[in-house]
């Protein structure tokens, strides 16, 4: 159980650099929008899986981290979907390939 | 049920304040009396104590039951009433009484419209002062700073227009002093283990030399000064005077800055000791050089001035000069002299801005040359005003005479002539003030009692305003002549047993 | 000294905020300053999580990360001034530069004379603290040392606290407040027309619309459960004001005031205060000292030391009234700039 | 040199402090000015929160939850509540002021449209 919580956690990290790299090197808006979205939501939630392996035996803490897990699950994609639309509303202009 | 006394003091203004907050939306004329009365529960305990105290002794209050415990210490709040704070909360809960129904018609006039929470707010400010002279506890001190000082922004930047920049400077300041206090606070604590002013006191001593100590004080002093104006830290206190409202002024400009002198009075006295400011002669010199400097400069800058108020405000700046120098004299006239007038510029400064504030109720402004005639048009609130402006200056039968003179017996005492020096040049400056005002307001104007010359109608202030302003004018005589009294059964006792004779 | 006596994650963590701190002062986009600043309080939770101290870091994050950095936030959206004009007065900078320097080596000069970083027999952790954590459950059977000190030992403290909270909420209610007749009558012109309004999108409504319940639930968990995990009054209320702060921004600000009009926002947070201050009445007239709780047990259930359990209870519950509606009311007044019509 | 390794967190708290402090001072835009305040006043709680702290100390919840046995044994081995409770109520005094600076900023800015100080001035010079 300790060693899937440890991969878990490991896997989130990985996916967290991912998203950090996307983050700086994607060249507009959307597309770094679109890495701390997807990037961040899932990583999380994978490190919060691993810490319900880590600690095994409780099960309050469990369902309060499942519920975490709930919220950002929401939350994260949500607010990146406002955001997004924000952009657009305000005039963001998307990366095409020709675009310098 | 005395021995409940020393909370009701607070109770009062803050339960008062929940009231009136409450009142604001259903009957907002209700609003002042509700204020009106948690401030006359409060002066009446605050009254009560003083006789008490000059019977028995200190009053100690714990909060919560929560007392002293075997080898810890104090683990709860303490409240105390004793020989050096029982005169000031009277003084401050009898002059917020008196203000509360004196600034009633100028809230009406100057706020209309806007004046839902003032008195709220008001009340609020009051509850702030009160706690910080009665606290035993210092960090509890920083809470109550803190709600005196937010209160008092929100009663400057009624005021409109200039008065939020105003408003905005003396935020950043006052956040600077109460950020500064908090961290000598942490200093102390980190030393000492405990908050309680009677047990920090008990264990400085114990300490012996110690730089961290020393730091704090100095973090504390700072504070203080950048909350009571004094002489570096002094910029923001005329502007935020000038533009505030009238009301506002007349509660803030007397007592605000008072209290935080006494704060600076309790952590000196009480908490580190007069051995400590006397084993550190370096900060004892500077800060009276600071003091006669913050006297002579603000003496300056009140004679160019033409506004009624800003002139007002320098000579708050200037008798806060007078205070610091004589805590930092260090020897017994001088601290006398020091808590004497802490009470007495109180009750002057309050008086002043009341009168001034009838003038401004009926000329709309308070330019000096709008004051032709006025000593025929408002002839008691202008006999009022001669006789405050003749305390500040220090004519005998009044309480302004009284504690110069200890300030100036002290300063001699300690060789300290350059602060005599200022005290005179300050009360020679007022007296110039003086004339000029009498001057304009009765000379330049053809006298009506001669012939063919148009009489000038009499225009008094509304009764509601004029009544304070002359109860609290003759206050001023009644203190100067009671003046003896109060030292020998009070304030002589608060003193610390080991200063000189 | 054989081993370092600090955590080195601390250490990391520490050198992060400087540069936080740093980047959010220096950065001239004061939008990204307030984001930055709110990252950077996020990092100061971590901080204090790691040195214990749970519910210090519980209401830094609803608190300083969360509740100003939405108020800068809808000062600047009000404003519509985003960006910070190069400015000149080098010399003065450079003044106060050197000013803040000495400051700061002055209280340097202290540093030799602390107790180290750590050490549990320094005085401040070995003379009265320890009273609290050894006593806690008889006096009043609160697992939980920091809410009973807070709301018991030092409850003066806490009811002060709300009292400031109060005090805000009034201060900037007449700072900002515009009367409605007077705005007909021609106030200086409006704020800039908003760019981007969320509630337009039907994906942000729905999802909050989930959420605010949930937020809602956990926000009286942690007041009705402050007793036996971090958070109590303050962080619950902080909690509820931003579930419904949150239903502001994601529909409108007419369909929160339709709700919760204004009458009834500022009568509550004045409530909330009277409460706690009732409880203490209360105590008086039972015959103790102004907070005694214990006094409270010919009307409370249960003996002396579960008095005092239920009187915390109580007074929790009146700091989370003021505490949450206070949130709501600053927050509609800073976005809407005092006319509570539009606005975040 | 030691010492200032050993209390390397007081060396943080006054460089947070002094950067807060030129920054209520010497920056000209209220937004950034008030900013400052919030990291001078995080500082101080900072070193709040530092005195208070124990060497391998669990957080004050004497709860089977928290690890904790009742009667406590050991009192080093839980943090200090005191200073805790103690900056619970100046972060909330913290938010309180920052909120009634925010205010009063936005109604300067209504006069003046700028957040610049020298500006602000001169416009009320006029």
């Amino acid at each position: 159980m300790h060693f899937l919580g440890y991969i878990l956690i490991s896997t989130g990290l990985v996916f967290f650099l991912g998203t950090t790299i996307g983050l700086l090197r994607f060249p507009d808006f959307y597309t770094r929008m679109h890495a701390a979205g997807k990037g961040d939501t899932l990583s999380t939630v994978m490190i919060l899986i691993g810490c319900i392996c880590l600690v095994p035996m409780s099960l309050l803490l469990a369902i309060k981290i499942l519920l975490i897990i709930n919220f950002i699950f929401i939350g994260s994609p949500t607010a990146t979907h406002a955001m997004m639309d924000a952009g657009n509303k305000a005039g963001a202009t998307p990366w095409r390939k020709d675009s310098k | 049920m005395t021995e409940q006394l020393p909370t009701i003091i607070i109770l009062g203004p803050l339960l008062g304040a929940t009231l009136a907050a409450f009142a604001a939306w259903f009957r907002p004329r209700l609003s002042q009396p509700l204020v009106v009365l948690g401030l006359v529960i409060s002066s009446a305990a605050a009254l009560k104590l003083v006789f008490i105290v000059a019977d028995a002794g200190a009053q100690e209050y714990w909060l919560g039951g929560w007392s002293r415990e075997q080898g810890y210490g104090v683990v709860g709040i303490q409240i105390t009433v004793d020989y050096l704070n029982t005169l000031l909360l009277a003084a401050v809960s009898g002059i917020a009484l008196l203000t509360s129904v004196y600034t009633r018609r100028l809230v009406d006039t100057e706020l209309a419209g806007r004046q839902r929470y003032f008195y709220a707010l008001f009340s609020l400010l009051v509850t702030g002062l009160l706690g910080i002279t009665i606290t035993g506890d210092i960090f509890n001190l920083y809470v109550f700073m803190e709600i005196a000082a937010l209160s008092s922004y929100a009663l400057i930047a009624y005021g409109k227009g200039r008065a939020y920049m105003a408003a905005f400077n003396y935020l950043i300041m006052g956040t600077m002093g109460a950020c500064l206090y908090l961290l000598g606070v942490g200093f102390i604590f980190a030393k000492s283990g405990t908050l309680n002013i009677d047990d920090v006191s008990a264990s400085i001593p114990a300490l012996g030399q110690s730089q961290a100590l020393f730091v704090g004080f100095v973090l504390i002093l700072l504070g203080a000064w950048a909350k009571m104006a004094f002489f570096p830290f002094h910029g923001w206190l005329p502007n935020a005077y000038v533009h505030g409202p009238t009301a506002s002024t007349a509660i803030l400009a007397p007592l605000a800055t008072k209290v935080a002198i006494y704060a600076m009075l309790r952590i000196m006295v009480t908490v580190y000791s007069i051995k400590y400011i006397n084993s550190s002669p370096g900060i004892q010199s500077l800060a009276l050089y600071l003091s006669s400097l913050a006297i002579v400069v603000a003496s300056f800058f009140s004679l160019t001035q033409i506004n009624l108020k800003k002139l007002a405000s320098y000579f708050v700046l200037s008798e806060i000069g007078y205070m610091v120098g004589g805590a930092w004299l260090a020897n017994k006239p001088g601290l006398t002299g020091a808590m004497v007038h802490v009470v007495a510029d109180a009750a002057m400064t309050s008086a002043l801005f009341m009168a001034i504030g009838c003038i401004v109720y009926r000329l709309g402004q308070a330019q000096l040359d709008d004051l032709k005639g006025v000593f025929f048009k408002m002839p008691v609130t202008m006999a009022a005003f001669v006789v405050t402006m003749a305390a500040l200056i220090g004519v005998p039968p009044t309480c302004g005479f009284f504690s110069k003179w200890y300030l100036i017996e002290g300063a001699a005492k300690a060789d300290a002539w350059h602060f005599v020096a200022a005290l005179l040049l300050s009360s020679l400056v007022k007296a110039i003030i003086l004339f000029r005002i009498v001057e304009i307001g009765y000379n330049r104007v053809p006298h009506p009692a001669i012939k063919g010359n148009p009489a000038i109608p009499r225009n008094e202030a509304p009764l509601s305003m004029l009544i304070p302003t002359v109860a609290m004018t003759l206050g001023l005589i009644v203190l100067g002549l009671g003046t003896s009294t109060l030292v020998n059964t009070i304030i002589s006792k608060a003193l610390p047993a080991a200063l000189a004779q | 000294m054989s081993t370092l006596p600090i955590w080195q994650f601390d250490v990391l963590l520490l050198i992060l905020v400087v540069l936080f701190a740093v980047v959010a002062l220096s950065i001239r986009n004061l939008m990204g300053a307030a984001v930055v600043f709110g990252a950077y309080s996020f990092m100061m939770c971590l901080i204090w999580a790691g040195m214990g101290a749970v519910d210090v870091a519980f209401t830094e994050a609803a608190v300083g990360a969360g509740v100003s950095t939405v108020f800068v936030v809808s000062t600047l959206y009000n404003t519509g001034a985003t960006v910070q004009p190069r400015t000149g007065g080098l010399a003065f900078k450079l003044f106060i530069g050197v000013v803040v320097t000495i400051a700061g080596a002055f209280l340097l000069s202290a540093l030799p004379d602390f107790p180290e970083w750590g050490a549990s027999d320094s005085p401040v952790n070995a003379k009265v603290a320890p009273y609290y954590i050894l006593n806690t459950i008889a006096d009043s059977h609160v697992p939980n040392v920091v809410t009973s000190v807070l709301a018991d030992y030092r409850g003066f403290d806490t009811l002060l606290e709300t009292t400031v909270v109060f005090i805000a909420c009034i201060a900037i209610y007449s700072i900002l407040r515009v009367d409605k007749a007077k705005l007909e009558a021609g106030e200086p012109a409006a704020a800039p027309v908003p760019r981007y309004d969320p509630g337009d999108s039907l994906i942000v409504r729905q999802a909050s619309r989930f959420m605010v319940p949930f937020m809602q639930l956990f926000a009286l968990y942690v007041i009705a459960h402050g007793h036996y995990s971090p958070g109590g009054g303050f962080q619950g209320g902080v909690i509820l004001g931003a579930s419904l702060i949150l239903l502001a921004i994601s529909f409108d600000l007419k369909s929160l005031l339709r709700q919760w009009s204004e009458k009834t926002l500022m009568l509550l947070v004045a409530a909330g205060v009277f409460l706690y201050a009732a409880v203490g009445l209360a105590c008086m007239f039972m015959g103790g000292n102004y907070l005694d709780y214990g006094f409270l047990d010919s009307i409370l259930p249960g003996e002396q030391d579960m008095a005092r359990s239920h009187g915390i209870l109580l007074v929790e519950i009146g700091v989370g009234i003021t505490v949450m509606f206070s949130m709501i009311a600053i927050h509609i007044n800073l976005a809407s700039n005092g006319r509570f019509d539009r606005g975040l | 040199m030691e010492k200032l390794i050993a209390n390397f967190n007081y060396v943080i708290v006054v460089i947070l402090m002094m950067i807060g402090l030129w920054s209520m001072l010497a920056q000209k835009n209220l937004i950034k000015k008030c900013i400052g305040m919030a990291i001078f006043q995080t500082g101080i709680i900072l070193f709040f929160i530092s005195i208070g702290a124990k060497d391998n100390a669990l957080i004050p919840i004497l709860t089977e939850a928290a690890n904790h046995t009742y009667p406590v044994s050991d009192v080093s081995k839980v943090a200090n509540p005191l200073t805790q409770i103690l900056m619970l109520t100046a972060i909330v005094v913290g938010v309180a002021t920052l909120g009634v600076a925010l205010a009063l900023a936005q109604k300067i800015y209504q006069q003046h449209s700028s957040f610049d100080e020298d500006e602000i001035l001169e416009n009320e010079r006029k």
